[in-house]
């Protein structure tokens, strides 16, 4: 932690344990919605639903992990950016992609004289 | 005030700091290489990043040169129609190769020598950030090129007689890559490409790596290794092109690495990544291959675009025009550039929708670019223009790269685009941005700061002709072709029959191709009469405006004896013109300078490339026992990669004596 | 350099085979017209920028008068920049709209009752499906060469196709191996053929005559009209196409050439019928029930160069392993291109070997030189061609290779495919 | 890699640890990296959904226990990395050894799973769905032991008693970030590869 640097021990100790309990709390709810996920495919509702919450949940947890156990929201912006860029340009570019490949184009193979 | 072409005689030994330096004994137990006598093995294991950038200099004014050797082929090849000076096979061979070394091996390692020796100088730091990664990506590359170019060496003995492919491959005879530099599946499926396509995949996978890891050391640098008030806002325009494009590299090269990695395992386990028998898309290759090669193309322009706006403000004595704008619109041209990879595929059939986002995203980036253009012409207005030799060149840059622009923005417009793509008139777009854009501009530069690097002056008056020979030549070789891509004459096309109305373009091209290869080799013979010049460059030979002309020429190992205090951009001009309160400071070095320790490691490691790339390139072939070599390879970085992180940074003080000026 | 360019310019014809500012449709007049634009455009930009850049450059150019007072320190001008960038857009615009239309109009056959087949197509029955589509052809792409399928009409060809003047034809685009691209540059710009994808185009050779004669602004009778607008086929379109593979697909890409006659309606329903029956007669105007019993029995007795072409053809040659030639029984090969009136054809190898004559007639002579080239070098016209090698089904495989004599009369069968 | 180098942690006006930027900027190509990876196997789900049905292949317990593992090693890896800047050398070395562990289960899974799936017919050049998925999964397994070796190396640093709790911090820090974004990469994958095919 970048920002450890300037404090003293005694200030090291002090956040690293409050961060402890941010991390126990994580951890549990990181299980938690997990569990959570498992079932939901199971449940009787509409596929839409689920769809939207499974990946709000994927979402959460990815979320989760990067600004606590990597530390990005204790850390400095530029940390931040550096990750950003890269996400935003790998999601924005294979979602087009995504939309670019349909299924109607596709032929099957052609062979000669069939 | 200094002025130009400074004769004054320093004596190299005063400053000699290292004299009575030993070598340490690193965390392995065993010697470093440091202070070594021997000028190979210090060459080898350095991690200067001056001598690094020298190294990829050389190496990519070599493969420029072979990769022009090829198009001349290529181009003799054309002169006359029906012509059978090579075969269709060679030639195929010859343009794949020339595209992929003028890219891969030239024109990125030329930009990579001048972000090495320059980047820390600009921003007044000792190093990089991660010197020893410096010296990996340098080796990496080294190996790459050797992979790529391995099937020549086989094609060149079987040629002679002296080598004929056996056992399992025999009767195989295409040992050099030629599916062309995007090599589009599924032309390099096994079932219609030999080696060369695996030499092809394996070099470019290294290169990738080499690549990599340099812009990753490169952003950590220009982020923190920046000398004290030299703010982002201060940085030089070139520094700021370097920072772009080496984010453009980490974010673009994992594409191609994920396709070039699916394209061996197709190769090697028969997955069906780009076989249409298993389902496989082949289109699916050039979204892929595109997403990176789009953003490619502006990785190689965008250093040259740093160039020029480092030589125009210095010898038209002001500022650059509209700094922020400038560094701004280089942000919007490399990241725009993500967004317009399908225009190369306006022919596949993409759909109403796709085309036309494709095609106005693509014409959106000519406003940054022209935004570009304007600043250049704004900062030439009221100046004091000298034509030194990087302004000539920097000059025709800007006109040249506005015309191969203007046939970029005919290229959007897709409708017109599908009488041009695959035709010469692409080879003409490419070749204005490329030879008239890049390789002017790095030829500016060469100019420009090769007397920093080797404290050496240019003699005579060479340079003149070196410009009017490349930028005469240039225009006769690739102006035609405009016209031969709309008269209909494809590209990659190793012979054409006449009476099409093509032949008289085609020996116009020749022959401008030829004059063009003279104005290179004269620079070439310019190099080395710099280098054996007698006249010393002294610090700051053009009256230049940025902190690399503030060290002596060439730097020290230390580069600064003192690293500044910055209080302006362009800060050397303001300490030499500016008020009091903007001069360049000096931070106190009473502990001395530490200097990071040679290694062996990096070149080891990088040297397991070799086996790892051809190993698994044989094995597919179906040459015995190449799977061990490959392994053997692996274990070789692995190794090297743990010593390296064994043997400790260490390093040592030195303790330079204060410079007089 | 302005100079040269113009020597260029005005030196040059446009107007050759493969010129793609002749251009003879609407597909090809479109993208012309945006090209063109495109031109003025940057060509406005290029005098604007350029001819201030020179400007400055030699306005600003140091005097050497001795002067060495530094320049004003000026670091730019926020209202030039927007100006400016206000400009490129605008410029930009001009270039967009049109641009947009154009990637509309030029994507699908127009959607039109006129397009459809049942529209104008008056030789023999369609299909109620077939005449409520456009005119299809499938153009699929082998190393190196053209087949030429008309589903609609039951007929294939290869390497030269045959269509008719102003009707718009809806091309479905497949390839067997790897990419090629399908490119007739005075009729319409290339789309590529990919294996696994369902890519189509539309070309046209020549307007309709709705179009037609609202661009010539024609008034009169529908009689004159007619004529007039068959003057203008007469005229401008009517004639013999070169196309070429525009995607670089592997050794012989250079050769993997292709035609398009296009001709009037008359003639195309003339070649249709002809493609459809074949050829009806063996040699001689045998049937072929006669001929295949000789062959079976007393070979000896088919005598004649002809009758000998057809029997190594049949035979030795193996040629109709790989070839169909409509008609005979025997000869319905896939692997190569179809050759039923192979003779009629102006080129043979798609499209490198030529023998037309400027009347737009076929030179039997060099038609029959390159028969004999390219059977007895078949490689070496086209290099790791599959007719030469093809894991040994290939006539550079056979043992012995056939001898001059042999391809001669091989050659003679061929030419009376006609 | 524990000992990439930072010669000189000079004047950084931002004030962040060279290898941690290294670090982070890696992860953030590493994104491309692996969105190149899925969405190749999503874009050819979306293209061929007839083609293969997973959900009679894939056990989403054990996936969900796989997932879990992970989730539960990267929370050790958070403590392992607060225990170095604390200094406090042993709990370091516990919470690591919880992390290869776990770790190691993780590989065990895939490598059940993998022998499974061949065992039930679906191979590298099983339609493109054999080919995607292998070589995603494998690659992020691929991503998960560089990760272990690498942990491992840095528990046996620690036990030759040359890591020192303050100048190696970073270190650690640089592998937990590298453990974490696996994890990551992993929370989706879980999601757009195994639960969605299960959506009715
Ligand atoms: C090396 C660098 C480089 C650069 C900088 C560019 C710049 C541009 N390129 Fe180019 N391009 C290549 C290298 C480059 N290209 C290569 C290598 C290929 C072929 C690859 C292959 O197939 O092998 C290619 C191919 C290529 C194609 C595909 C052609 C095809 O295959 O069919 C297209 C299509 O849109 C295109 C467009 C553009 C555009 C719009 C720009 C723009 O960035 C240009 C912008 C610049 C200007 C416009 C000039 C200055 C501006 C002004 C003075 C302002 C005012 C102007 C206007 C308002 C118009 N390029
Ligand atoms: C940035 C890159 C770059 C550069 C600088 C060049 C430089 C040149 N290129 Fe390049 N070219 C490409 C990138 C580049 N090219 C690419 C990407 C392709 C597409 C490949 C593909 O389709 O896959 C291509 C394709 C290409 C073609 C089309 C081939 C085809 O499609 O069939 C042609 C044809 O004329 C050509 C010509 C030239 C010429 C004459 C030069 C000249 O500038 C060269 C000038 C000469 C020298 C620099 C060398 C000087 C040498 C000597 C003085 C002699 C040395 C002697 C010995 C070594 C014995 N190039
Ligand atoms: C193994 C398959 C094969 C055999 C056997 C074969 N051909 Fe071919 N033939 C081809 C293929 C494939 C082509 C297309 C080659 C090309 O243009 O690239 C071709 C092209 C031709 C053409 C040119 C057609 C055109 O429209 O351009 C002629 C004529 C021809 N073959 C005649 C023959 C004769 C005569 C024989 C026997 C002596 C023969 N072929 C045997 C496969 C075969
Ligand atoms: Cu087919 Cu090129
Ligand atoms: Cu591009």
């Amino acid at each position: 932690m970048s920002d450890t640097e300037h404090m003293s021990e005694l200030d090291v100790l002090k956040t690293e344990n409050d961060r402890y309990y941010a991390f126990v709390n994580l951890a549990l709810i990181l299980a938690a919605v997990t569990g959570i996920e498992l079932v939901l495919v199971y449940l009787p509702f509409p596929s839409t639903l689920i769809f939207t919450v499974l990946i709000s949940l994927s979402l959460f947890k990815f979320i989760g992990v990067i600004a606590w156990f990597m530390h990005l929201i204790y850390d400095k912006l530029i940390l931040t950016m550096a990750f950003g860029t890269g996400m935003v340009i790998a999601f924005g570019t294979y979602t087009a992609l995504l939309f670019l490949l349909s299924g109607e184009m596709v032929a099957p193979q052609e062979i000669p004289g069939r | 005030m200094s002025t130009t072409h400074t004769t004054e005689v320093i004596n190299p030994s005063v400053h000699n700091d290292l004299a009575d330096l030993k070598p340490e004994i690193s965390d392995l137990g065993l010697r470093r290489p440091d202070h070594s006598k021997n000028v190979i093995i210090d060459w080898m294991t350095t991690v200067d990043h001056k001598k690094i950038g020298l190294m990829y200099g050389a190496m990519a004014l070599f493969f420029l040169l072979v990769g022009g050797f090829e198009a001349l082929v290529i181009r003799t090849q054309l002169m006359v129609p029906e012509n059978d000076l090579i075969s269709a096979q060679r030639y195929n061979q010859l343009f794949t190769m020339h595209g992929t070394t003028m890219i891969f091996l030239a024109i990125m390692p030329l930009n990579a020598a001048f972000f090495n020796f320059l980047v820390p100088l600009q921003i007044g730091a000792r190093d990089v950030a991660f010197p020893r990664i410096n010296a990996f990506s340098l080796w990496a590359f080294v190996a790459g090129a050797l992979v790529i170019n391995f099937g020549w060496l086989l094609q060149a003995l079987e040629m002679f007689g002296l080598f004929t492919a056996s056992g399992a491959t025999a009767g195989m005879n295409d040992f050099v890559p030629a599916m062309g530099w995007f090599g589009y599946a599924p032309i390099t499926s096994t079932e219609f490409t030999g080696a060369g396509t695996d030499f092809w995949i394996m070099g470019l996978q290294i290169l990738g790596v080499a690549s990599l890891s340099a812009s990753l050391n490169f952003i950590v640098t220009i982020i923190n290794m920046r000398a004290p008030g030299m703010k982002m806002m201060r940085l030089p325009v070139f520094t700021w092109m370097t920072l772009i494009v080496s984010l453009l590299i980490i974010f673009a090269f994992p594409a191609i690495t994920v396709a070039l990695i699916q394209l061996m395992f197709d190769r090697v386990f028969g997955t069906n990544f780009f076989s249409v028998g298993g389902g496989g898309q082949p289109i699916l290759w050039q979204h892929l291959f595109w997403i990176f090669g789009h953003p490619e193309v502006y990785i190689l322009v965008l250093p040259a675009m740093g160039i020029v706006s480092e030589v125009l403000p210095t010898f038209a004595r002001k500022p650059l025009f509209g700094y922020a704008i400038v560094v701004f619109s280089g942000a919007v041209i490399g990241f725009l550039g993500f967004a317009v990879w399908s225009h190369h595929m306006f022919t596949t059939g993409l759909g109403k929708i796709a085309t036309a986002a494709f095609s106005l995203l693509t014409m959106a980036i000519a406003v940054p670019t022209g935004v570009k253009i304007f600043n250049w012409v704004g900062t030439l207005w009221g100046g004091q223009i000298r034509f030194h030799a990087p302004m000539i060149f920097a000059i025709g840059f800007v006109w040249m790269f506005m015309m191969g622009g203007f046939s970029g923005i005919m290229h959007s417009s897709a409708p017109a685009d599908a009488q041009q793509q695959d035709s010469y008139f692409v080879i003409a777009h490419f070749h204005y941005v490329a030879i008239g854009g890049i390789l002017l501009a790095i030829v500016s530069g060469i100019y420009y700061w090769l007397p920093k690097m080797i404290g050496k002056m240019w003699q005579g008056n060479l340079n003149i002709w070196v410009g009017i020979f490349t930028v005469v030549g240039l225009n006769i070789t690739f102006f035609p072709m405009h016209f031969l891509g709309l008269l209909g004459q494809p590209r990659r096309t190793h012979t054409y029959l006449s009476g099409f109305g093509w032949e008289s373009y085609n020996m116009v091209c020749t022959i401008g191709s030829y004059i063009l290869a003279f104005g290179v080799l004269l620079l070439v013979v310019d190099i080395v009469r710099c280098f054996r010049s007698k006249q010393l460059a002294g610090n700051d030979p053009w009256d230049a405006r940025t902190l690399e002309w503030a060290t002596s020429s060439p730097p020290k190992v230390y580069n600064f004896a003192a690293t500044p205090i910055v209080n302006a951009r362009d800060g050397f001009w303001a300490d030499k013109y500016g008020p009091e309160n903007r001069k360049l400071g000096e931070v106190d070095e009473s502990h001395g300078i530490h200097m990071p320790s040679q290694s062996w490691m990096p070149m080891i490691a990088s040297a397991g490339f070799i086996p790892l790339g051809l190993g698994l390139s044989l094995m597919q072939a179906g040459v015995p026992f190449m799977g061990y070599v490959a392994i053997l390879g692996l274990v070789i970085i692995a190794l090297g990669i743990s010593l390296w992180a064994l043997e400790g940074p260490g390093g040592y003080h030195l303790h330079p004596k204060k410079e007089s000026n | 350099m302005s100079l040269l360019s113009l020597l260029l310019i005005s030196g040059c014809d446009l107007n050759t085979r493969m010129s793609t500012f002749t251009a003879k449709g609407p597909v090809a007049e479109t993208q012309l017209n945006l090209f063109m634009l495109t031109v003025w455009v940057t060509g406005f930009i290029f005098l604007a920028v350029g001819g201030v850049y020179v400007y400055v450059v030699i306005r600003f150019r140091d005097k050497k008068d001795g002067n060495e007072s530094i320049p004003s320190q000026g670091h730019g001008n926020p209202l030039v920049e927007m100006g400016l960038i206000g400009v490129s857009i605008l410029l930009l615009v001009i270039i967009a709209v049109p641009t947009l239309q154009g990637i509309w109009y030029t994507h699908d056959v127009p959607d039109d009752e006129s397009s459809l087949l049942g529209s104008w197509y008056t030789n023999g029955d369609l299909s109620e499906a077939d005449a409520k589509e456009p005119f299809i052809i499938r153009a699929i792409g082998y190393r190196w060469w053209w087949e030429f399928e008309y589903p609609q009409l039951g007929i294939s060809t290869a390497n030269e196709m045959v269509i008719p003047a102003g009707r718009p034809i809806h091309i479905e685009l497949r390839s067997v191996d790897v990419i090629h691209s399908f490119w007739l540059p005075k009729i319409a710009g290339k789309v590529d053929l990919i294996p696994g994808r369902a890519n189509s185009m539309w070309i046209q050779a020549g307007d309709t005559i709705d179009a037609w004669a609202k661009k010539a602004e024609f008034e009169g009778t529908d009689n004159e009209r007619l004529l007039a607008y068959e003057q203008y086929l007469e005229d401008e379109i009517y004639d013999y196409y070169y196309g070429q593979c525009a995607e670089y697909c592997g050794d012989s890409h250079a050769r993997m050439l292709f035609r398009a006659h296009v001709v009037k309606d008359e003639d195309f329903y003339a070649w249709v019928n002809r493609m459809d029956a074949g050829h009806a007669e063996a040699p001689e105007g045998m049937t072929w029930d006669d001929w295949y019993a000789s062959y079976d029995e007393t070979p000896e007795e088919l005598t004649g160069d002809v009758h000998e072409g057809l029997k190594l053809f049949m035979g030795r040659a193996k040629c109709a392993t790989c070839h169909a030639v409509k008609g005979n029984p025997r000869a319905v090969g896939v692997a190569g291109p179809n050759l039923t009136y192979l003779a009629e054809r102006h080129s043979i190898a798609a499209g490198w070997l030529n023998h037309r004559n400027d009347d737009n007639s076929v030179d039997s002579e060099a038609q029959l030189n390159n028969f004999i080239k390219w059977i007895k070098d078949t490689d070496e016209v086209k290099p790791g061609n599959l007719m030469w090698k093809a894991k040994g089904a290939g006539i550079g495989e056979l043992d012995p290779l056939l001898n001059d004599e042999e391809i001669r009369k091989i050659s003679l069968y061929l030419q009376s495919l006609q | 890699m524990s000992q990439t180098e930072s010669h000189d942690d000079g004047h950084h006006g931002l004030m962040v640890k060279n290898k941690k930027l290294l670090m982070w900027l890696f992860l953030g190509s590493d994104c491309m990296f692996f969105g190149t990876l899925i969405s190749t196997h999503l874009i050819y789900r979306k293209l061929h959904p007839e083609e293969f049905d997973p959900t009679q292949l894939f056990s989403l317990e054990l996936t969900s226990f796989s997932t879990f593992i992970l989730l539960m090693s990267s929370f050790l890896m958070a403590l392992a990395v607060s225990a170095m800047h604390k200094g406090e050398m042993k709990s370091f070395r516990r919470n690591v050894i919880g992390v290869i562990f776990f770790g190691l289960i993780f590989l065990g899974c895939q490598v059940y799973e993998f022998a499974h799936f061949m065992h039930e017919g679906l191979n590298l050049d099983t339609g493109t769905f054999g080919s995607t998925f292998y070589l995603m999964t494998g690659t992020h397994g691929v991503h998960v032991a560089v990760g272990v070796f690498w942990l491992i190396s840095m528990l046996f640093y620690s036990q030759s008693g040359k890591m020192e709790a303050h100048k190696s911090a970073i270190d650690v820090e640089a592998a937990g970030l590298y453990w974490h974004f696996v994890d990551i990469v992993w929370i989706v994958i879980f999601t757009v590869v195994y639960l969605i095919e299960f959506i009715a």
